[in-house]
């Protein structure tokens, strides 16, 4: 059987987003032995694994589940994703970080197992400020722009980006870092009251995106100018601040609609019994991003089956599979998804993906987020040169010669 | 009588100071060390070295340092994580800075780093004690994990603050970096806990030791009869901060390989640390042991029961592994309130006894 | 010796000596609290103290005056001759003074041979790094000073205690074993806060015993606040008294038995 | 007036506010160590539990339903009703009196006379498996506490002072819920420093944090005591659990809010009530300030935790105990 | 001698053990008639606090346990009750050592002794200036924290404070420590008025054996954890061993502390 271990994290801050990803991504395996008997005719078997967002633990499950034959591993977190990046690059293991993660691994000729498509944190500082360029006629000469941003590798990563951009269109760039948890941020939002940036840009995750939400509201900050990142806008984000959050945007790369494979799961797994969770998430934004991630990986292993004219792939073929990848319109309409991703195909160069993301709004009173623009692209100009100083550096740090397997 | 202490005379003062004055516990200690050293590097795998024994080794390596300041010295101490990451950042900038160095002499710099952080944070404790010094160690934890985050240079101004331990070898076998073998990692961990355990040993039962103890039980006694709280206070931030400061370098570059400040050395570690030595036994080497080997084995122990061999939910498994870890926190301690050290104690003066109830 | 003050020779044949601590015109107040005013006298080489007076008359702040644990307002310490400047109490320990305490104040979670090894510290000398070595000099420090202290174990008889955390010992043992770490310290001063608290009269009599033969052997000097005028008038060779913070009476046991206002504040009607 | 020195004005108002809304989940710790010696680690998870006992009552949730539906196979997880705000808070304090007398009569009346850390390790333990029941009881999702309590800042407020200050200067900024939970910390911290003070039970309570065993020998009952200030700390913690779960939804992260209550009780004292509440606005002024003059603009911004607690250490340096803490005895 | 017979509290064979292993009381019996003065005397280490303790049942707390035998108050078993149940029951205790409240003041701490009573606040401040007038010191020193007071100060402390609570029984455990001659006499007078005008039955742990048995009606002496004697009190004022061992007579009367050492030795060697 393939083997698919799922590092979830359901206890602990961050388990209300850990809990809709893997409820998606582990019901989208359950979906495919429910209805196709696994991948290539070999059952899928999904070991779930609790971190708490943990760096430990996560090692400790990746320590564990490993030895089972694991395909592929999906951890939910940028502090994990650097453990395991030398882990399963030594145990030959592709590590699949979607949207997440180190994004100078999108070089493949450095990070040969390391995958992080369809987009990264830089496409998505780039994505953004190009949303804005749009909105303001192709300028933001004069504009300012404020990053609110949890105090961690994760948090920080798109300053280099941002900043480069700043120079680059000629806005202000502020930063405004906010502690783990992020329970108190008045002094930040005290700090945008005062200085009212024309947008804020957000990346945050847990407890602080609730209450930034909630403080922008009370600060009166126009939510049609607050865009948080794809961390930064599942429902839980915005439903405890109630109507006050209406107009609060963020980006995404799944935006959420009827996806047809929605029905099959309610039908072939919900009501059989085999649900992950209590079956309240199916459809939210995360559940929708986990499973996205699922229907990836499961594409990979199908090109691995291909590639490899085996059923029972190993890592490594997978690892063939994923960097042979290619999604297309045609395939996602067929697999009952159309739309949820950009079209983008995977090379050995190019871990990354095309980086497209969109931009999507909350409505608070109908309590659905809605898609405001198609998938926008990011500015490779800005991006691709960062990303090969990056990974060159790592290159040269732990004494890596670039190049394909 | 399976054990006894009846026939064991001393001859000597020193005989009568060992650290072992009974013939069976001293061989007990010597066939752990031969199987430690001997026996397990052969068959320790992967998910063994990573999931427990490494842990184990390095937060035994923790707990002792902060039971010499806690347990010995009665000053209670949160700053454990942020010690721990002075030792993992100085390991880190003597790692990049000095690559053709070998890595031991670097974790054993990275500790004496510490040792002078250490005493510097320690210094209110002449004024401050108690719960209150305890919360004030806070102000380092918070500060120096605030001060690593903010501060590039000391992660070489990665994007994203991340420091990576690259590859450095002991003898020609890799110990760092990500080709390190299960056996090598245990077994450079091992050594140093070795040391360090022998070190904290003498310490603990000389005059220094002593000038500790009479501090955390009774302060104002000790300093009439002659235990100058200054020195004494500070050595033991010092030394404790050392073997601290050796487990944060080994915590990051022998075990993760890259951590985050926050998130590998936040308030959480320095909680876990102070968990490890309250439930193993304040004031006692071999309750640091107990402690870490508690704290790192119990969650593990749980999970692999509850999910892999019961097949529960995972998220069901987590919570219940909360309820039974914090369930069995409190009955040991109404069992026994002086840890696993002592619960070990009371029942070796019973087998003393044995078959006699008392 | 100093201060040109004679030697005598008591009545059991001791050699008294010259004047070793002088507390001159000592006053210590808490806030409005007078606890010692003005009070003066000394304490010769040689000779057996006592501090008597009524429940809070200030024996014991005198004591931690003394030790350096209360600094007082006024007044001098001069010890061995020489004016003292004000000290740390470890640095008072450090010259040769080692003390009892009123409430037990031993190290609880120590056995009573690692209680009684603290009164060697003073003497202990070597460094962090010897001991951390542990073989060779610590141990053989270590060794050395254990021998005194054993001593000190077979003049105080706890041999059985030895390995026995204090924590567990009576009330009466306890006393003892804070006697023995006092003088394990080999002190020139030996300061006793009721000693004999929660004896009874054979237990009493031991440690008077105890305190009569550290004087005699080692020459050692004592301070002694006592309430048992018994114990006080046969071990004491001259008596303070003092009451309310002043001192009402000085001399001899048979003088201070005699005092109309010592009798008037502090011992009572006849007393045996 | 310049608008740079208004915003600072802005500021100390709103680190105030701040404060006491930390100041309320330091007065839990104060209650029960006070009246115990118990530095209560719990605190916080209390908070949370109570907060989500709150929000599980008025939705009618089903308690431990995911338990019971993977022991039983059912799949259950409502009543069906909705309990309204009154009687739901009610019945949380109901189920916080009777958590109260389950950790007295399970833990802590097994831990009489025992050392400060040993019972601060005991809270440690309840802390996990408090937070475990309360994962198993009300799930591991975010909810929202909907009691209607106002938000955002008070517009009339804005309005009254906006000419205070040039075109730069938009008026002060005040939340209204702090200006609740200010009002409710006000009665709270008034009603407390009478019970401490004028009550036999004050006295009685004291006497048992300085003394369990002559406590006891006196006749004064810790089991009651104690349970008296668990009931009386769990409701503070409901208190604090609703303030601070209206801004950031019922969720894990409020059991870390005990972090912010830290620093104020090291300041205020352990054992002083009325202390909490001025710790609590000395921290909250101290770390906004020192953010908004020299954090934020200097030292790229987030000092407010580290800040808290050194300035709390620097207090301590001068006054060991805290500003109205009890003196520390030390006497031979 | 009281002239009741009837027998107030009843201690039976009790086995007391510390820490699980250390046995410290085994097997020891006592009565405590009603209306009288029973001293329990003993050596250091003898039990005598451990008894206290097994009776007001303090143990609990120092991880003692009574393993056998029972302690019957007016015919009630009373082991399993709490001790503030007992106190509740009109029996308090003075424990050794003082453990005055050291943060309230010494008449904070006099008032939490009315802590069990109901009788209104009239008859506590009544109470309250009786105790003043025992002890005059702690009169002056009623605004003072209790901690900073002095060891005989706290001592005086803790027998006022269990005398607020109007008990009927009182267990006093070393009530004489580190008082001053003048005090200890007068200690025992309270206690010897209180025994004859207020009816109170008096456990007493001393080791102040002749002031003790000078007021007590009758003793029992404790040695190992166990009674090795007993007996209206002025007969064991009489008993030779008594005399030798525990009031430090001989036969020509009271020896010196000086003169004793030689002699001590010797009895050791006997014993
Ligand atoms: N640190 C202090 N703060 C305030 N008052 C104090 C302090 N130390 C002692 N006192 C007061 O000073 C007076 C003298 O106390 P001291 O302990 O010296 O008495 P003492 O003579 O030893 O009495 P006792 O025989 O009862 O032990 C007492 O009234 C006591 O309350
Ligand atoms: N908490 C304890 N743990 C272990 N042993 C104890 C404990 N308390 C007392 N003991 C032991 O019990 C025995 C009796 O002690 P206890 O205190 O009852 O004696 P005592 O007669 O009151 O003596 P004293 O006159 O010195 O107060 C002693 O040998 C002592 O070592
Ligand atoms: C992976 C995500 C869910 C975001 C998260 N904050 C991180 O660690 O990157
Ligand atoms: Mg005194
Ligand atoms: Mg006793």
């Amino acid at each position: 059987d393939l083997v698919i271990p799922d590092l979830s994290y359901r206890t602990g801050p961050y388990a209300a987003g850990g809990v809709p990803f893997s409820d998606g991504y582990q019901d989208y395996f359950a979906l495919l032995n429910a209805r196709d008997g696994g991948i290539g005719g070999e059952p899928v078997r999904v070991i779930e694994c609790e971190t708490a967002y943990n760096t430990e633990r996560g090692v400790e499950c990746y320590e564990a589940t490993k030895g089972e034959g694991a395909l592929i591993y999906q951890p939910l977190s940028t502090g994990i994703t650097y453990q395991l990046i030398p882990r399963t690059t030594a145990d030959n293991i592709p590590l699949h970080t979607m949207g997440y993660g180190r994004t100078s691994a999108a070089n493949g000729e450095v990070f040969n197992w390391v995958f992080n498509y369809p987009a990264n944190y830089w496409d998505a500082a780039s994505v953004a400020v190009n949303y804005l360029l749009d909105e303001n006629g192709g300028s933001l000469d004069g504009k300012t722009i404020a990053l609110v941003y949890h105090n961690s590798a994760y948090g920080k990563e798109p300053i280099r980006t941002l900043e480069d951009l700043s120079a680059l269109h000629g806005f202000t760039l502020t930063q405004l870092a906010v502690d783990h948890p992020g329970q108190e941020q008045k002094s930040q939002w005290l700090q945008i009251r005062r200085e009212r940036p024309d947008y804020v840009l957000m990346w945050g995750w847990g407890v602080m995106n609730q209450v930034a939400v909630q403080e922008a509201a009370n600060i009166g900050f126009p939510m049609e100018n607050f865009i948080g990142n794809w961390w930064a806008g599942a429902e839980h984000d915005v439903t405890p601040a109630g109507m006050a959050a209406n107009g609060y945007k963020s980006l995404n790369m799944n935006p959420i609609t009827d996806y047809p494979v929605l029905s099959e799961i309610q039908s072939l797994v919900h009501e059989a019994g085999n649900a992950a969770g209590d079956g309240s998430n199916l459809g939210s934004v995360l559940y929708v991003r986990g499973m996205y991630a699922a229907m990836l990986a499961a594409e990979a292993i199908a090109n691995a089956q291909d590639i490899h004219g085996v059923a029972d792939v190993t890592p490594a073929m997978v690892r063939d599979g994923m960097e042979a990848l290619e999604i297309t319109n045609a395939r996602m309409t067929e697999l009952g998804m159309e739309g949820i991703g950009p079209e983008f195909a995977v090379t050995c160069q190019n871990h990354g993906g095309t980086g497209q993301g969109l931009v999507q709004q909350w409505n608070a009173s109908a309590g659905v987020w809605e898609p405001l623009t198609g998938f926008i692209s990011p500015d490779a100009s800005v991006i691709a040169p960062l990303i090969a100083e990056d990974s060159a550096a790592f290159a040269a740090e732990s004494g890596i010669t670039p190049g394909c397997l | 009588m399976l054990y006894r202490e009846a026939g064991d005379f001393k001859t000597s003062y020193q005989a009568d100071s060992q650290t072992f004055p009974i013939a069976f516990d001293r061989w007990r200690y010597w066939a752990v060390l031969v199987i430690a050293f001997c026996v397990v590097p052969f068959f320790v795998n992967a998910y063994w070295a990573n999931a427990i024994l490494v842990p184990f080794l390095i937060y035994a390596i923790a707990a002792i340092g902060l039971n010499i300041l806690t347990g010995y010295c009665g000053q209670v101490s949160l700053g454990t994580g942020g010690f721990m990451a002075v030792g993992a950042y100085a390991c880190y900038k003597l790692m990049t800075s000095f690559p053709d160095v070998s890595i031991v002499i670097h974790i054993i710099l990275a500790g004496g780093i510490t040792a002078a952080v250490g005493a510097a944070f320690g210094l209110p404790s002449l004024r401050i004690k108690g719960f209150y010094l305890a919360v004030a160690t806070l102000a380092a934890q918070f500060f120096l994990v605030w001060m690593f985050n903010k501060v590039s240079w000391f992660y070489n101004y990665s994007a994203s603050g991340q420091i990576n331990a690259p590859e450095r070898f002991v003898a020609g076998i890799a110990v760092t970096g990500p080709n390190t073998a299960p056996w090598a990692q245990y077994m450079i961990c091992l050594v140093f806990l070795t040391i360090c355990a022998l070190i904290a040993r003498n310490l603990t039962r000389g005059t220094i030791g002593r000038s500790w103890m009479a501090i955390r039980d009774m302060d104002i006694a000790a300093e009439i009869i002659g235990v100058n709280p200054l020195k004494a206070k500070l050595t033991a931030f010092a030394v404790s901060s050392f073997f601290i400061g050796i487990s944060g370098a080994l915590f990051f570059a022998v075990y993760l390989g890259a951590v985050e400040v926050g998130e590998a050395f936040g308030i959480q570690k320095s909680f876990l640390v102070l968990f490890m030595i309250i439930i193993g036994g304040l004031g006692s080497l071999f309750g640091s042991f107990a402690g870490a080997a508690f704290l790192v084995l119990l969650p593990v122990a749980l999970k692999v029961i509850g999910v892999d061999l019961l097949g529960w939910p995972t998220d069901l498994v987590a919570h219940l592994q909360l309820v039974i870890v914090g369930g069995l926190i409190m009955f040991f301690l109404i069992k026994e309130p002086h840890g696993l050290a002592q619960l070990w104690r009371v029942a070796k003066e019973k087998l003393r006894l044995w078959p006699f109830p008392y | 010796m100093m201060d040109g003050v004679a030697p005598y020779v008591t009545a059991d044949g001791r050699q008294i000596g010259g004047v070793l601590m002088d507390m001159r015109g000592i006053t210590l107040r808490f806030g409005g609290v007078e606890a010692i005013k003005n009070i003066s006298f000394d304490i010769r080489e040689g000779e057996i103290r006592a501090i008597i007076g009524p429940n809070g008359a200030g024996k014991s702040s005198m004591l931690n005056v003394i030790s350096g644990f209360y600094h007082p307002q006024d007044g001098e310490v001069w010890f061995r001759g020489e004016k003292r400047k004000p000290m740390k109490p470890y640095q008072v320990a450090r010259l040769g003074i080692a003390r009892t305490f009123q409430n037990i104040a031993l190290f609880e979670g120590m056995s009573v041979l690692d209680n009684i090894m603290t009164g060697r510290l003073t003497h202990m000398k070597t460094g962090l790094l010897a001991q951390a070595i542990w073989k060779g000099r610590a141990e053989a420090e270590e060794v050395a000073n254990r021998e005194i202290v054993e001593k000190v174990i077979d003049f105080l008889e706890i041999q059985a205690i030895r390995k026995t955390p204090v924590g567990r010992l009576p009330y009466g043992l306890k006393k003892r074993v804070e006697l023995a770490r006092a003088l394990a310290a080999e002190p020139k001063l030996l300061l006793l806060d009721e000693p004999m608290a929660g004896m009874n009269v054979e237990e009493k009599e031991d440690m008077s015993r105890f305190i009569l033969d550290v004087n005699d052997e080692f020459g050692t000097t004592i301070a002694l606040i006592e309430h048992d005028m018994g114990v006080v008038m046969d071990l004491s060779d001259r008596v303070v008294v003092m009451d309310y913070g002043r001192k009402i009476g000085d001399g001899t046991p048979d003088e201070v038995r005699n005092n109309q206002e010592v009798i008037d504040a502090y011992l009572g009607v006849a007393h045996e | 007036m310049s608008a740079d020195f208004l915003y600072g004005i802005e500021v100390v108002l709103n680190g105030l506010m701040a404060g006491v809304l930390y100041a309320l989940v330091a007065l839990g710790f104060v209650l029960i160590f006070k009246a115990s010696g118990i530095f209560n680690f719990a605190q916080g998870v209390m908070a949370l539990f109570a907060a989500l006992t709150l929000v599980g009552i008025m939705e009618g949730q089903v308690p431990f339903a995911h338990l019971i539906n993977a022991v039983f196979g059912t799949n259950i997880h409502h009543f069906g009703w909705q309990v309204p705000a009154i009687l739901a808070i009610f019945l949380t304090v109901l189920v916080m009196i009777a958590f109260a007398w389950a950790v007295q009569h399970f833990v802590f009346r097994h831990l009489v006379g025992q050392e400060p850390i040993i019972l601060f390790m005991a809270t440690i333990g309840l802390a996990y498996f408090l937070e475990g029941v309360g994962d198993l009881m009300w799930g591991s999702s975010i909810r929202t506490l909907a009691l209607g309590l106002p938000q955002g800042g008070s517009l009339w407020v804005e309005e009254m002072t906006n000419g205070l200050g040039g075109d730069d200067f938009y008026g002060f900024f005040i939340d209204k819920l702090d200006m609740v939970a200010t009002l409710v910390a006000l009665v709270l911290v008034a009603g407390l420093v009478a019970f401490a003070q004028y009550t036999k039970q004050g006295r009685a309570m004291r006497a048992v944090a300085d003394d369990h065993q002559a406590a006891l020998s006196v006749g004064i009952s810790l089991s009651y005591i104690w349970v008296l200030v668990w009931s009386l700390a769990g409701i503070v913690a409901l208190v604090a659990g609703v303030m601070w779960g209206a801004k950031s939804g019922v969720q894990f992260s409020l059991s870390l809010i005990a972090l912010k209550a830290l620093p104020v009780l090291m300041l205020g004292g352990f054992t002083s009530i009325p202390g909490a509440i001025v710790g609590g606005m000395i921290i909250g002024v101290g770390e906004k300030l020192f953010e908004y003059t020299i954090g934020a603009p200097y030292l790229g911004g987030a000092t407010e935790n580290w800040f808290a607690y050194m300035l709390a250490l620097v207090f301590l340096v001068f006054r060991p105990q805290g500003l109205f803490g009890e003196r520390i005895i030390e006497r031979v | 001698m009281p002239d009741s017979k009837e027998t107030l509290l009843e201690v039976n064979n009790i086995e007391v053990i510390y820490n699980h292993v250390i046995l410290v009381l085994k097997g020891v019996s006592l009565n405590v008639p009603k209306g009288g003065i029973t001293a329990l005397l003993g050596g250091n280490g003898a039990g005598k606090t451990t008894t206290l303790k097994a009776i007001s049942n303090l143990l609990h707390s120092e991880r003692g346990e009574v393993t056998k035998g029972s302690v019957i108050y007016r015919g009630e078993p009373v082991h399993h009750l709490s001790p503030e149940a007992l106190v509740k029951k009109g029996v308090v205790q003075v424990m050794e050592g003082r453990h005055c409240f050291e943060h309230l003041t010494i008449e904070e701490n006099l008032l939490t002794g009315a802590y069990t009573r109901r009788d209104g606040g009239a008859a506590v401040a009544a109470d309250l200036e009786m105790v003043y007038t025992y002890f005059p010191r702690l009169k002056e020193r009623r605004k003072s924290q209790a901690g900073y007071t002095s060891g005989g100060e706290q001592q005086m402390c803790a027998i006022g404070r269990a005398l607020m609570s109007r008990p009927e029984t009182i267990l006093l455990d070393e009530p004489s420590m580190g008082l001053a001659p003048q005090l200890v006499e007068e200690i025992f007078t309270i206690v010897k008025n209180l025994n004859e005008n207020e009816g109170v039955s008096f456990l007493l742990a001393e080791q102040n054996t002749n002031v003790a048995l000078r007021f007590a009606h009758q003793g029992y002496i404790l040695e190992s954890g166990r009674v090795v004697m007993e007996g209206p009190a002025a007969e064991l004022r009489e008993n030779p061993d008594v005399k030798e061992f525990y009031l430090g007579m001989s036969d020509e009367g009271r020896k010196s502390f000086r003169d004793v050492r030689s002699y001590r030795r010797r009895k050791r060697w006997l014993a």
